[in-house]
């Protein structure tokens, strides 16, 4: 295919014989399936994809998978699948595919964010922290806006997300997290146990790192790699308890062994073969009572001058280039290395028909063996040497190599080397991310230079290169070790597992030679040698916040933002953590880490949401009669998560008109409310009398069996939490209701005092919210329609008197009927079963027709109720308020203890000018006042602060008051009835208002409202 | 000190920036100090840096058991605003805000204060109501505030979804146009190098063990790095309050919890301010760099681990979707937890104690950040003078005994 | 999040769960002359331990039973489980070695945790 | 929304015709729904006697025996079933009794004779709840999607009952029948969730052809403050 001139041809484990289209920054490209973004267009001989973050410099695939620091670029399916910020390394390639460079304009080539970079020396780490600082606001204003433009990778997308997401729970015996080596023998010990297992691999293929192995020098029981892994793949597939999880990432390891995977069902395929009913990605939430982790091992940059140009990759990902997906990173290929691996890469490279232009090698000693194979494919070989610069604008062109003298410097002779590829091998180190996550304990190796896992804390244990084991054999060993064991802690028995005996060449490290910073000729000012490639930072910036004292490493790496890019250090931070012990002239486990966080790499938002957003973000609670209000076209408003009709506006009504339209209804007619809504909770036993005793702050030990009383319940800091009347059914059973919101916090708090604090009292609580439907049925003419509606039933207020409740019939289904009011009208509660509830309010409507029957809803009940000075727990309380303050002192008994009862005696609670609960009304009678006004003494606002009075709490205009009303909590407010103060409203200027009691009902009976003052004249 | 400025800046830069100075210096412990404070975060510094610049006090120390800045510090969101509800709330928020606003000029260091806003969402009546009553509180208090219809609140940030069908549709927010956020590292070093510059000592790796006293007063403490004495120690340990309270045998009311954090990776700018959201816990801004912070709900339960539950995450991006559609494709780069000390009112302690030189600076909850300066300069008089200042004086230890607590969060759910 | 071992129920998970608060603070009878401070250290006054604390939860989503847990707040390992008016029993927790320090492994922490050369795995 | 989203419209109401008092469960106008065969199915199971009742079964489970014609569950988490009469176990002294509608009278009056020496308490609440039942091969897969409890048979057998979180409400469960492809859960919620969990389990049952449903309930609320404003 000469369209892919970087294909070998043949090997690799893509499907050659199906073409893949897809465009980059609008270029058509080739690939095939099984490619990723990145090993297509290095197939097609692109290496630079994106910009970095701080310098804009040329970017381009540095790893073959997750790892990869600054390979990221936009995919876009449409105008609604947008994803910025993706890895072209693990971006599988579909027909269709569309991916564009970010961060950079007018484009990628000609980046004007590039300009920044030759002025690097004036932007250090930190140069922000010491410039910009301006008069307040100047950074608003003028630098932030400035800087936040060119800061940012990618571009948002633009709205909302077309497409499903779900989490899905699983509870298993063992996870296996990676199916490399290790992984797959540990998923296939545990699964023949019987045990339930998942086994996690993050691409989409098993197999990890031994599909970067050259094929034809590696067999495992006495078969090629691939068809091994085949078959251990069937193997796991036929047992019927073990789940394998391809494309799946285990990103977070969180407590009590609850692992986040993250599974991309669909972003690999072309739009129109994703499938309606899969979701795009799924969250599994995985709870494991054992753990295998087998994530492998990082290969480790070498830190030298210009060691940031596309073309210069990891050994490791050149070698995945080429065995997974037939794919040579560079035909004229310079190998940089500080161990045997790097050698290893030059010859499978030279093999698939790589010129190698060098192996540079930092160690003197090296092995016979290599030296002699080198020598057979003509390799120059630079032993001692290191690289002290590149070059080469969009993609490496020339290494220039030193010698590199014992001393640790470098000599005067150099050499240029033409390249296309600089692939650098600097050492593995275990990959011990969810490790950390998981909060085991780092040990430091020394042999290997870098981290592994030393004691858990989790139910889990490491295997293979994770656990900083290297040799095949041995890492089939482990992984078949753990396997056995975790299964074995689960409670399950694998019996003996024979490990494959490994026929081919080891990929050893041989003598590791680790160096922070290669030598170099420069003098360290000058170098610009990167350990973070996508944030841009370089070892003279931790040189830098070293000297200037930020020496912690977490310190270090929040001045420098070393490791804080999307791909969070994964290959950069032990570089950065070496060069800081270095630096400080201390070991590395004295340094330590920056804490490993979750997740292990980025997880869309969507994924962690699931399938609760949309239509399914909340429950919305509905009574039996919400279809009747729905056709009634009614405005509803949330009240926890219930939706309550806030009015029934009518054909050519507003809100407001409809409100005073069913509020005057209400007390002239016959109004009906659906309070199915409010909590009710059946309360029986000997001590139930006892148990309200102690629970409302007044006494129930005389309430007769057929009379309800109101209560106020208060919390032990003595404010109100909650009202509600309560009915005796019998002398050890009654009926208690609550606020809608209170409902479910009040019975958790009645069980919890019923359970921890008096469980010597017989008494029983269960909900029964929901088994009543209630139609409150107030005004003059509700009697009559209470006795058409019931059978046989004395409905005349005389003898069905106030705060009497009864049992009776409708149409032949048993109800409970409640003489309660919250609007000071004459008032009916019908009890009914719910399923009947929808037919019990048809009744009400038809038959209270003749009666002039409104509908009413919460906002004219809160208007009805506010008429008669009843109060609103949570509108007129709010949680700093005692009976006392809302001056109902008679609700609260003399004598025995209830709950809150000591703290109504505190000094500050016992305390005169507290604020009261007391009525408002303007002297302008047509002006309402803002709910949340404030009161003050005089007219004129003085200059802030204002001492305050109190403040409104809720205000109406009053069609039955003919007036605006409101209730306010005011200071000292009951020894203040009559005066006159002042409302603010929003700097307007204030009006005055007179203080009053709160029954604005009994008031206008009385005559006692004060007269309407009429615009008085002037503002002064 | 040395200076901070541009002109320095690029002389550095043309010689390779040898010439620069450690923030602060690195002290060992000395055997006394007038006064230790116990915990090297914004607030500690910020007392260190009040304590020697306004009372004159550089015989102090701050003693840190980590980093500096390395507590709640440097694991919160950022979020400055003063609009509290009650007046001792306001004055001390206030008071912060005002020196927020010229502290990187104060500190010679760039603490980039972005005053970009800070919006308070209402998704129902009752938080409307709440919210007006916030804002007419704090007008009469000399706070920003003002209220905005959902259509304003759209145009003022575009990416907010105001739909009529939301879950907790958007009817409304307070905004306070002076809020923003700012730097969290660059706070608590700006504070440690001015303080150091005065004679400050700061000392790292340095966990206090134990408190002497004699007669009911302190008379010194005890380190991992030995026995410093001092007549005067103020414990500014947030999270850890309670177990140097404790050292001492004194029980507060504070509880610590978990509470979580997330950033987004880097995007180019689109969220304009800062957005709260208490009904649905979002609390989201964007950072200098791009990312999207996003701060989560609190755990229930007790815990000094510094990582909560999933759930709270899951809820949490739940929210957000509704809120902001385009986050649903976005992804969560980094969590993290942080420890907060709650107390029963929602308002901080600033307090002497029963024993005669023990102050405690804590509470603050997950507000804590934005008092940061407030906090230092009010602790600082309390430690110099033995005596609250006036605005210090609402938050002390006896509001519980009496009952006068500062309940800023009081409103409850709209019943009925 | 935690796995809660319910002592009715069972292990579940802890989004069944409601936290209690601190366990074994028991309500003072009413007494005329109680002090205010007596009674605001029901009220409010905390032991908030780094280290083993004694706490209430109830299975709201479950059997609606309130139960007692012992709980190690510096690494959130629960050590023991019993039911409302049964005496704690004694546990071994991993406690900080210094008391604001970190539990030795664990628990919540500034940087990851080293081992430090000789130290035993 | 999917074309195939399905909605309780306001046309497939009966409106008129059912003789009164017309009775009506929260998922009435919801159908049953079904994945491929064999794969899930919802049904709703409405009308049924339901009694909460409230009793130490070490003092009044024999006296319960005797009035009710079966026992408590000797066990937690498990279940009780003679005929068409169930107990579940829902808390060490908490229980949920079901019992055919036409009975449910007749039984309730017996068990309060039965008990009444004994401190209990006998609650109807055969209209707070109602069931949906969950069947299929994958009825676990599905649930799964919803809730915390290991639902695998080695964890959750036959009988089984557990009270929990289902996405964002709470509920019971009961494996009524059959471990794998005839698996049959009914899982009890309150009312006011019915319709909301119906949703959810019917989008966790997408991948094997449940068709789309949508909650009946996606009022628009008013977005602008208007309550005390004068015209």
């Amino acid at each position: 295919m000469s369209k892919q001139p970087f294909r070998t041809p043949q090997g690799g484990l893509v499907q050659r014989s199906r073409t893949i289209r897809f465009t980059y920054d609008g270029i058509s490209y080739h690939g095939h399936p099984g490619d990723t973004l990145a090993s297509a267009l290095i197939a097609n001989g692109r290496h630079m994809v994106a910009r970095s973050f701080k310098y804009h410099r040329p970017r381009g695939i540095y790893a073959a998978g997750s790892a990869d620091p600054a390979g990221l670029v936009a995919i876009g399916v449409d105008a609604k699948r947008f994803d910025p910020n993706t890895r072209a390394a693990e971006q599988e390639i579909y027909d269709g595919l569309v991916a564009s460079s970010q961060n950079c304009w007018p484009s990628l080539g000609t980046d004007i964010g590039g300009a920044l970079d030759p002025f690097w020396r004036f932007m250090p780490a930190g140069f922000y922290y010491k410039t910009f600082k301006g008069p307040p606001g100047t950074w608003t204003a003028l630098f932030e806006p400035l800087i936040r433009a060119f800061a940012g990778l990618g571009r948002a997308p633009d709205a909302g997300d077309p497409d499903r997401y779900e989490t899905v729970n699983r509870h298993c015996d063992v996870v296996v997290v990676g199916a490399g080596p290790a992984g797959l023998m540990a998923a296939l010990a545990a699964g023949r146990s019987g045990a339930r297992v998942i086994l996690v691999e993050e691409t989409h293929r098993l197999g990890g790192s031994i599909l970067s192995r050259d094929p034809e020098k590696l067999s495992l029981g006495g078969v090629q790699p691939a068809q091994w892994v085949a078959d251990i793949q069937n193997e796991l597939a036929a047992l019927p308890e073990v789940t394998i999880l391809t494309r799946t990432n285990a990103f977070g390891y969180y407590g009590n062994n609850f692992l986040g995977l993250w599974e991309k069902v669909s972003d690999h395929l072309p739009k129109e073969k994703r499938l309606g009913h899969l979701p795009r990605q799924r969250l599994w939430r995985v709870r494991a009572k054992e753990v295998v982790l087998a994530t492998g091992a990082l290969e480790r940059p070498l830190v030298f001058h210009e060691n940031d140009r596309p073309g210069i990759m990891l050994a490791s990902a050149a070698r995945t280039f080429l065995h997974r997906y037939g794919v040579l990173a560079g035909k004229r290929p310079v190998i940089f290395t500080n161990n045997d691996t790097g050698w290893v890469t030059a010859f499978d490279l030279a093999a698939n028909g790589a010129e190698i232009a060098g192996i540079i090698d930092v160690r003197s000693d090296l092995s016979g063996e290599h030296m002699a194979e080198a020598a057979r494919l003509g390799i120059p070989i630079h032993a001692s040497s290191t690289v002290v610069g590149t070059s080469g604008r969009h993609r490496v062109s020339q290494v220039e190599v030193r010698p590199l003298h014992r001393d640790g410097s470098v000599g005067t002779s150099f050499s240029h080397i033409g390249c296309d590829l600089l692939a650098v091998a600097g050492g593995y180190a275990p990959n011990a991310a969810l490790f950390s996550q998981s909060r085991g304990k780092l040990r430091y190796d020394p042999e290997l230079a870098a981290f592994r896992p030393g004691r858990s804390w989790q139910k889990e244990r490491s295997a293979g290169a994770c656990n900083g084991t290297y040799a095949l054999t041995d890492v089939l060993a482990e992984g078949a070790r753990a396997g056995v064991e975790a299964a074995a802690q689960a409670g399950f028995d694998s019996g003996d597992v024979t490990v494959p005996d490994v026929d081919g060449v080891e990929l050893g490290q041989g003598q590791l030679k680790v160096m922070p910073e290669m030598p170099s000729h420069l003098p360290p000012h000058r170098r610009r040698a990167w350990i973070d490639l996508q944030d841009d930072v370089t070892t003279k910036d931790l040189r830098l916040a070293l000297q200037e004292g930020y020496q912690a490493v977490e310190h270090a790496k929040r001045y420098t933002t070393t490791g804080m890019g999307n791909d969070q250090g994964k290959i950069a931070n032990l570089n950065a953590f070496a060069f800081i012990a270095n630096e400080r002239g201390e070991e590395l486990p004295a340094v330590g880490t920056t804490t490993f966080r979750q997740p292990y790499k980025p997880v869309t938002f969507a994924a962690i949401a699931g399938q609760h957003v949309g239509p399914h973000f909340a429950p919305r609670r509905t009574t039996p009669m919400h279809g009747w209000h729905r056709r009634r076209d009614a405005v509803f408003e949330p009240v926890g998560d219930w939706l309550r009709p806030r009015a029934y506006p009518r054909e050519g009504e507003d809100f407001f008109q409809a409100v005073q339209r069913e509020a005057r209804a209400a007390r002239t007619d016959c109004g009906v409310l659906d309070a199915s809504t409010l909590g009710k909770i059946d309360v029986k036993g000997p001590d139930a009398r006892e148990f309200l005793n102690r629970v409302y702050t007044n006494s129930w030990s005389k309430l007769a069996p057929g009379r309800c009383r109101y209560g106020l319940m208060l919390g032990e800091d003595g404010m109100v939490a909650d009202d509600g009347v309560t009915a005796c059914i019998a002398d050890d059973h009654f009926h208690m209701t609550t606020t809608t919101g209170g409902a479910a916090s009040v019975l958790a708090k009645l069980e919890d005092y019923l359970q921890t604090e008096w469980p010597d009292l017989k008494v029983f609580l269960t909900s029964v919210t929901e088994q009543w439907a209630v139609a409150s049925i107030c005004g003059p003419k509700s009697p009559a329609l209470i006795a058409e509606l019931l059978d046989d039933f004395d409905a005349d207020p005389e003898r069905f008197k106030f705060m009497d409740w009864r049992d009776a019939t409708m149409g032949g289904i048993p109800v409970r009927v409640f003489r309660i009011s919250f609007t000071g009208e004459t008032s009916y509660e019908i009890n009914i079963p719910a399923t009947y509830g929808r037919w019990m309010w048809r009744q009400i409507i038809e038959k209270g027709a003749r009666h002039g029957i409104t509908p009413y809803g919460t906002e004219a009940m809160h208007l009805l109720r506010a008429e008669k000075g009843f109060v609103i727990v949570g509108q007129d309380t709010d949680g700093t308020v005692t009976p006392g303050d809302l001056r109902m002192d008679w609700i609260v008994k003399k004598s025995g203890d209830f709950i809150g009862r000591r703290s109504l005696f505190r000094s500050d609670t016992a305390r005169k000018d507290r604020r009261q609960l007391v009525g408002i009304l303007t002297e302008d009678p047509d002006l309402v006042l803002e709910e949340g006004a404030h009161l003050i003494e005089r007219r004129n606002e003085p200059e802030p602060p204002v001492p305050v009075l109190g403040h409104v709490t809720s205000s109406y205009y009053s069609p039955n008051i003919g007036r605006s009303i409101a209730l306010a909590l005011v200071s000292g407010g009951g020894g203040r009835i009559g005066d006159r103060i002042f409302a603010t409203r929003g700097g307007e200027p204030t009006v005055p208002v007179r203080v009053t009691e709160i029954d604005f009902l009994d008031l206008k009976a009385k005559g006692a409202l004060p007269q309407a003052v009429r615009r008085e004249g002037g503002h002064g | 000190m040395q200076r901070y400025n541009v002109v320095r800046l690029i002389r550095e830069g043309l010689s390779g920036h040898k010439g620069w100075q450690p923030a602060w210096r690195k002290a060992e412990p000395k055997p006394s100090y007038d006064a230790v404070i116990i915990g090297g975060g914004g607030h500690g510094l910020a007392t260190a840096y009040y304590l020697a610049k306004l009372h004159g006090m550089t015989n102090i120390a701050v003693v840190e058991k980590g980093w500096i800045g390395g507590g709640n510090s440097g694991r919160n969101t950022t979020i400055i605003r003063s609009n509290y509800l009650y007046d001792a709330s306001a004055a001390l928020y206030n008071h912060a805000l005002t020196l927020w606003k010229d502290l990187s000029r104060e500190l010679n260091y760039n603490i980039m204060m972005s005053h970009r806003g800070v919006l308070n969402l209402a998704h129902d009546e009752g938080e409307a109501r709440q919210l007006k009553r916030r804002v007419e509180a704090n007008r009469l208090n000399g706070v920003q505030a003002e209220w905005l219809e959902a259509k304003e609140v759209k145009a003022f940030c575009p990416p907010i979804s105001v739909a009529a069908d939301a879950r907790y549709p958007v009817i409304g927010a307070t905004l306070q146009r002076d809020g923003g956020v700012n730097r969290h590292d660059a706070v608590v070093w700006g504070f440690a190098r001015a303080a150091s510059d005065m004679g400050v000592d700061i000392i790292e790796q340095c966990e206090v063990t134990g408190i002497d006293t004699d007669k009911g007063a302190v008379t010194g403490v005890r380190t991992t790095r030995g026995t410093i004495a001092t007549e005067k120690v103020a414990c500014v340990t947030a999270g850890h309050t309670s177990v140097i309270a404790g050292m001492l045998g004194l029980r507060l009311p504070i509880e610590s919890h978990p509470l979580q954090a997330l950033v987004s990776e880097p995007l180019k700018p689109v969220l304009p301010c800062v957005v709260m959201s208490n009904a649905v816990h979002v609390y989201m801004s964007q950072s200098s760099k791009g990312e999207l912070v996003i701060g989560a709900g609190i755990d229930p339960y007790l815990s000094y681990t510094q990582r909560g539950s999933f759930d709270i995450i899951e809820h949490q991006m739940a929210a957000l979707i509704e809120l902001f559609p385009f986050v649903s494709r976005v992804r969560m780069m980094r969590q993290w937890g942080g420890i907060v000390d709650v107390c029963p009112d929602a308002s901080p302690i600033i307090s002497k104690t029963p024993v005669k030189g023990f102050y405690i600076d804590g509470g603050w909850g997950t507000g804590g950040w934005k008092a940061t300066p407030g906090s230092g300069h009010a602790l600082a008089d309390l430690v110099a003078n033995d005596e609250p200042n006036a605005i210090a004086a609402p938050f002390t230890l006896e509001r519980f005994v009496t009952g006068n607590l500062v309940a800023e969060h009081g409103a409850a759910a709209v019943a009925h | 999040m935690f796995v809660i071992s319910c002592p009715y129920c069972g292990a579940r998970d802890q989004s069944e769960f409601s936290y209690g608060g601190e366990a074994h603070i028991a309500r003072p009878e009413w007494r005329e002359d109680m002090s205010d401070a007596e009674w605001a250290d029901f009220v409010f006054m905390r032991s908030n331990p780094k280290g083993v604390l004694a706490e209430r939860w109830v299975h709201s989503a479950g059997c609606r039973r309130f139960f007692n847990m012992l709980r190690n707040t510096a690494t959130d390992e629960i050590l023991a489980v019993y039911k409302i008016g049964e005496t704690a029993p004694q546990v071994q927790a991993k406690l900080p070695a210094t008391p604001c320090g970190e539990a030795p492994i664990g628990s919540g922490n500034d940087a990851v945790k080293v081992m430090q050369p000789g130290e035993a795995e | 929304m999917a074309e195939n989203a399905k909605k309780p419209s306001e046309g497939l109401e009966p409106s008129e015709g059912l003789t009164p008092p017309e009775r009506r469960t929260p998922l009435a106008l919801r159908q049953s729904v079904e994945g491929a065969p064999g794969t899930l199915r919802l049904a709703e199971t409405p009308f049924a006697g339901k009694f909460i009742l409230r009793l130490d079964p070490a003092r009044g489970g024999e006296a319960f025996r005797e009035a009710a014609g079966l026992d408590l569950p000797a066990a937690p988490l498990m279940s009780v079933v003679n005929g068409e009469r169930v107990v579940f176990w829902l808390g060490p002294d908490e229980f949920l009794l079901l019992v055919p509608e036409a009975e449910a009278a007749a039984f309730a009056e017996g068990v309060e004779k039965g008990l009444a020496g004994e401190h209990h308490q006998l609650v109807d609440v055969s209209d707070y709840y109602t069931a949906i039942e969950i069947s299929g091969r994958k009825a676990r897969e599905a649930l799964m999607k919803l809730t915390t409890l290991d639902l695998h048979p080695r964890g959750f057998p036959v009988g089984c009952v557990a009270g929990s979180n289902f996405a964002r409400a709470q509920g019971w469960l009961w494996l009524e029948h059959g471990e794998e492809e005839t698996a049959r859960f009914r899982l009890y919620v309150r009312w006011s969730m019915a319709d909301y969990l119906w949703c959810v389990l019917a989008d966790a049952g997408r991948e094997w052809g449940v068709p789309e449903q949508i909650p009946a309930a996606d009022e628009t609320f008013l977005t602008e403050s208007v309550h005390s404003k004068k015209a």
